[in-house]
């Protein structure tokens, strides 16, 4: 990584390491706190070296205490400095929900607008490494439906630092939810280009026949899906959400409106999570567009099972979405 | 260790008469209809523990508090018309009426927060701790909470974090004997609390909640220790004088132990102790109470006249000023209307 | 309340102890453990007196520890006892999110099916009593996305009474969800009267115009505003869910697709919650018969202040549902 | 206080050795890529711990481990075959291949299972715990975990609730001095656990996990006391000879550092012990070590040979065999894209 070129062969890794690097070099309220983030480097490597060059009072290696951990980068925040606190896994959102849902998104309210909480919480969530049901769930839904709270899930290396970026300075708590399988995945980030600016979606590949919804790791499987439609000469467009909150119904509400049929997908399990609102905004916003009902290709209502076969079959891939579009189009 | 302020007992006594007086007031507002719902709970009896301990913080110093911090507040230099007010669910309140009795805030009197979740307060002053540090401000934060927090766990990493990281933190136990209707030997079989704090490194005091100056001078202390980079534990060991809410007539507990635990009155000691040593006499004591009581008065008046929060506040302050708020039920729901 | 007689005027929260009483006595599997639930009955008055019956270690008066009383609870369960573990309110669940959806929710799944955990989590939610943004919460919709969990939200006192004898014979974590303003609620309760089975719906009202889907309290807001639809003519079929796990689609969507419009009624937070679920179903089971998008009423995606006026604002209404309905019609 | 079993060092080893001799197979299974996922946690250097404390215990008794927990499986009895198969993620593995090295489980040796949220399984054995003491069982539940942990909130709640109660519970902390890359005395500031402890009102010990004797003698005398409704706490200190998961490479440590703790090698001081003492020989110990070493061969032979679950293991047992399950996604699908 070398910050001085602005186009590079970047990792989604590296990209989320220029963006705290980058964010720490300007703003020296920045702080790091979390389990491994200092000497370790994060479990994920995201944080790798940081430690070296802002030292371990902004690298903040912490007990495995994960509500004190928010906790204490809720008061940090009140009290100026801007905290990124760094949850391992997702998973771990059940042992922190208090401080995160009843605290750090209240705080601005429940205290008559005073003061925010500005931090970001990054964490990384899904499937992919058989990490099985405690490490390998994508519970986004519950952040969402949490009133105060900013949701970002990046998909690209690029989205990842804009995005995280970004959420370094804004005002309120930002949840900010990588994915463990993206980490290695490379591409060609022109870190000059200009941004799509926080809660816009982007639409990642134009089509007349369905628009898939999608967001994080499932945006590289709609596009996988659509590239396979593509040659059953079905065209698909994709587009990519960026952040759950806000979130940028008029991009797809205008693509959906536009081509008449509408897929979400979403790796959280299905029942009363972010496809159910995805769906149920884009039926009430387009229902007069719409040839089918907006269909939800999410993850299946069951705990992430160990095993490695039985774990791809328990989220969406390629082949249920292509299947389920050629039938909505048969 | 630290040098003692020559703090006078008369400041402590007025400081907690006014606690005193205040709460009467509180239940008054209560009774009137006026309180903004019934969760209430009042700190009678507990008045040393805010005294003492805000007598020994400077202006830079923060705290949390939690659910029954009225008092503390109050120690602390808080409006009691806004506090009223706001108790009273008022847009003239400190919160705009939006957190009520159990979320009163003033960042300009370094109050960051009540919480009406037990223990949901108290890593925030970690965090607090971990900025002073940082931005090399000399500051100390202090967490209030009450003896059933002693069982939340929350609190044992929030201790740790602060002894491992050498914090200006203080973790304050007001120990009212009760977790709504549990005495403390139902909750824990261990009630020596300042034990845990010292098993994780903290230094470690307990102070009779009777005793206004004791709390005072342990808490002064701890607090120049805390600066120091010695985070502390302060257990107070004090008396719940009336139920856990308003509502709570105390079933649980008899006549016997009430009347015993009343009868540890930090207000009443510290008055006697004013007469006793000369250092004020009845008559002027009368005169105090009197015009504190009058000001309470205002401010129940304050409150009552005060207008409640506009509609629109509902909408404001989920996110920054300027930032993209939530879309009303009723915006959206004509968009969807009109559409279909 | 007198065992003996079948009908009697009962309140939500008597016919919770009777409830209990008579399952506890039924079952010395039964415990109760919880804040408050022994000597001071509850903090709402479910459990008064059965410490009296039962003794206390039957009626389990805890320390203020959440996250151990629920996995407490699990251990119990797993080991011969029949828990119901109390959240005082279900703001709490923040804390407790861990042991509920990591432990209770998949201990039998994670396992390979070697044990389950029957408990059932009792806990109340809801507004009218100003008590603030971690008072007031309806937070079902953490639950229903949550894989493994049954989810109980009863409307009236013979309901709280069915479904919470019913839970207390399930072999699996049912989350059970009273809402505080509804316990002082009285009516004539036929103990003996046939039961519909667990996960079924029931129409609390029949109507031709426009289907009112609800739950929990929810269900008399909409009963208030059918009867004042009535008035002008309008006449709306009233749907009480009674359970979201399982959920009663087949009820709802037997209604809708012959009614042919929709309003989906909760008082919890719009965004991503159970008004999405029912949303995003009645769209996909009823696409050929909706005339309108199904229309959400949930509550204000804001933290609940504490000010009663806001407070009541902040929730549906009888007077929002009776205009949507009209304004859908005309 | 209690009785010395008069339990042969020579079992202990064997149970020891076991384990070394399996896990050594855990990593050889993940370096071939035969493993279900990265997430595999050798417990190597903390034989003791496991064999010490499990040969404490009765067949009613019970326990809930961490996510490094397979030595104290083993040294319960657990089979090698279905464990590696379920590390394998196959459908003969403990837990039929979903639950994987983090979560194995098996009731039928009180197993309440292995958990992969730090401190998630402690509170499971508080409600054993309740169970036995309501039932009248005369069993003793243990719960197994890290260093790490004692950071970790639960902890103290569920060491206050069993000392509150009475419970037959024993509290283990396995203390390998790391947690990931955190060294103990990064966590906390005062690594002195049984202290803590102690402070709750538990029974507290510490012992030396080097020396299997002395960590079974205080095991003995702690459940005993549990079993006699006093609750304990055991400390072991020993070191983790190697990385935290699979790929750590322990970079955060120095050479010396690993150096000298690897000579804290339980393993090795129980078979020097054995011989010194003239209990067995080399000769003899040998012969066992083969013969285990052969039964873990067979035990990954066994697990690289298993079959996987089938499809349609992903949506059974999320509830109970009878009761309303999760519909499939594609058969949702199809309903929907039928009506449509
Ligand atoms: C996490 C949580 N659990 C339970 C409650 C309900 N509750 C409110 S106050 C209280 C008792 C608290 O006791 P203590 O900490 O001693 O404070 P006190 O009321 O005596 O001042 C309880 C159980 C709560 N608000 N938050
Ligand atoms: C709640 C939670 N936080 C963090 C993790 C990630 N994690 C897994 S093991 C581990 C270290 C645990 O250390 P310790 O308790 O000492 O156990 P050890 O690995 O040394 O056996 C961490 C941080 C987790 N699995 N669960
Ligand atoms: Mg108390
Ligand atoms: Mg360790």
């Amino acid at each position: 990584m070398d910050s001085d070129t602005h186009l590079s062969e970047t990792t989604y890794r590296d990209a989320l390491r220029r963006a705290l690097d980058e964010s720490m070099r300007e703003d020296p309220r920045i702080i790091v706190i979390g389990e491994e983030v200092g000497r370790y480097g994060g479990a994920y490597g995201v944080t790798k070296d940081l430690i070296d060059k802002f030292g371990d009072a902004r690298l903040i290696d912490t007990p495995i205490s994960e509500p004190a951990i928010v906790g204490a980068a809720i008061g940090a925040a009140m009290t100026g400095l801007r905290p990124v606190a760094e949850l391992m896994y997702v998973d771990f959102l059940g042992l922190v929900m208090d401080q995160l849902a009843n605290q750090a998104a209240k705080i601005r309210y429940m205290f008559g607008g005073q003061i925010g909480v500005p931090m970001v919480l990054r964490t990384q969530g899904g499937t992919g490494r058989s990490a099985g049901a405690q490490h390998s769930q994508s519970l986004e839904g519950w952040v969402m439906h949490t009133p105060g709270l900013r949701l970002a899930m990046p998909a690209t290396a690029a989205d990842a630092y804009h995005l995280l970026r970004h959420a370094l300075t804004l005002p309120d708590p930002v949840v900010f939810i990588e994915h463990k399988a993206l980490y290695a995945r490379k591409e060609l980030v022109d870190f000059a280009a200009p941004v799509p600016p926080w809660g816009q979606a982007v639409i990642r590949r134009a089509g007349d026949d369905v628009c898939l919804v999608a967001y994080s790791r499932m945006v590289h499987v709609a596009l996988a899906a659509a590239e396979r439609l593509a040659e059953r000469g079905i065209t698909a467009e994709v587009i990519d959400l960026r952040t759950l909150n806000p979130l940028d119904m008029a991009t797809v509400a205008a693509s959906v409106a536009r081509i008449g049929r509408a897929v979400v997908v979403s790796e959280g399990y299905l029942t009363a999570g972010v496809a159910a609102e995805l769906a149920a905004r884009i039926s009430e916003e387009c229902f007069d567009f719409l040839e089918d009902p907006v269909i939800r290709i999410a993850g299946e209502d069951v705990p992430i099972p160990v095993s490695p076969a039985l774990e791809a079959a328990a989220v969406p891939d390629a082949a249920l979405i292509v299947e389920t579009v050629a039938r909505m189009l048969g | 260790m630290t040098q003692r302020a020559n703090l006078p007992l008369f400041d402590l006594y007025r400081t907690m008469r006014r606690i005193r007086s205040f709460e009467e007031r509180v239940a008054e507002l209560y009774v009137r209809g006026l309180s903004a719902g019934s969760m209430l709970h009042l700190s009678i009896g507990e008045e040393a523990a805010a005294a003492g301990v805000c007598a020994a913080l400077r202006p830079a110093d923060s705290f949390t508090t939690h659910h029954r911090g009225h008092g503390i507040f109050l120690a602390r230099g808080a409006d009691p018309k806004r506090m009223m007010a706001e108790i009273a669910g008022k847009a003239e309140g400190y919160c705009a009426g939006k957190g009520g009795s159990m979320h009163i805030a003033d960042m300009a009197l370094g109050h960051l927060g009540a919480n009406a979740i037990v223990g949901g307060g108290i890593p925030h002053v970690v965090g607090a701790g971990l900025s002073y540090k940082h931005l090399g401000k000399d500051a100390v934060s202090v967490a209030f909470f009450g003896d059933g927090a002693m069982q939340q766990g929350i609190l044992y990493e929030s201790m740790n974090m602060a002894a491992l990281w050498a914090l200006p933190v203080l973790f304050v136990c007001v120990n009212n004997q009760y977790g709504m209707g549990t005495r403390v030997d139902r909750a824990t079989r261990v009630t020596d609390f300042a034990a845990r704090a010292g098993a994780l490194g903290l230094l470690a005091e307990s102070a009779d909640g009777e005793d206004v100056t004791a709390v005072f001078s342990a808490a002064e202390t701890l607090v120049a220790e805390a600066r120091g980079g010695h985070p502390g534990f302060l257990a107070i060991s004090c008396f719940r004088f009336f139920g856990h809410g308003r509502m709570d007539k105390s079933p649980y507990r008899s006549a016997e132990e009430e009347e015993a635990g009343r009868k540890r009155d930090p207000v009443l000691r510290a008055r006697a102790a004013l007469v006793t040593r000369g250092e004020s006499d009845e008559a002027a004591l009368d005169a105090l109470d009197l015009a504190i009581a009058r000001e309470m008065d205002d401010a129940i008046d304050f409150a009552a006249a005060a207008a409640p929060p506009a509609f629109d506040a509902l909408f404001r302050d989920v996110f920054a000023p300027g930032e993209p708020a939530p879309e009303p039920l009723r915006a959206r729901l004509d968009r969807v209307l009109a559409g279909a």
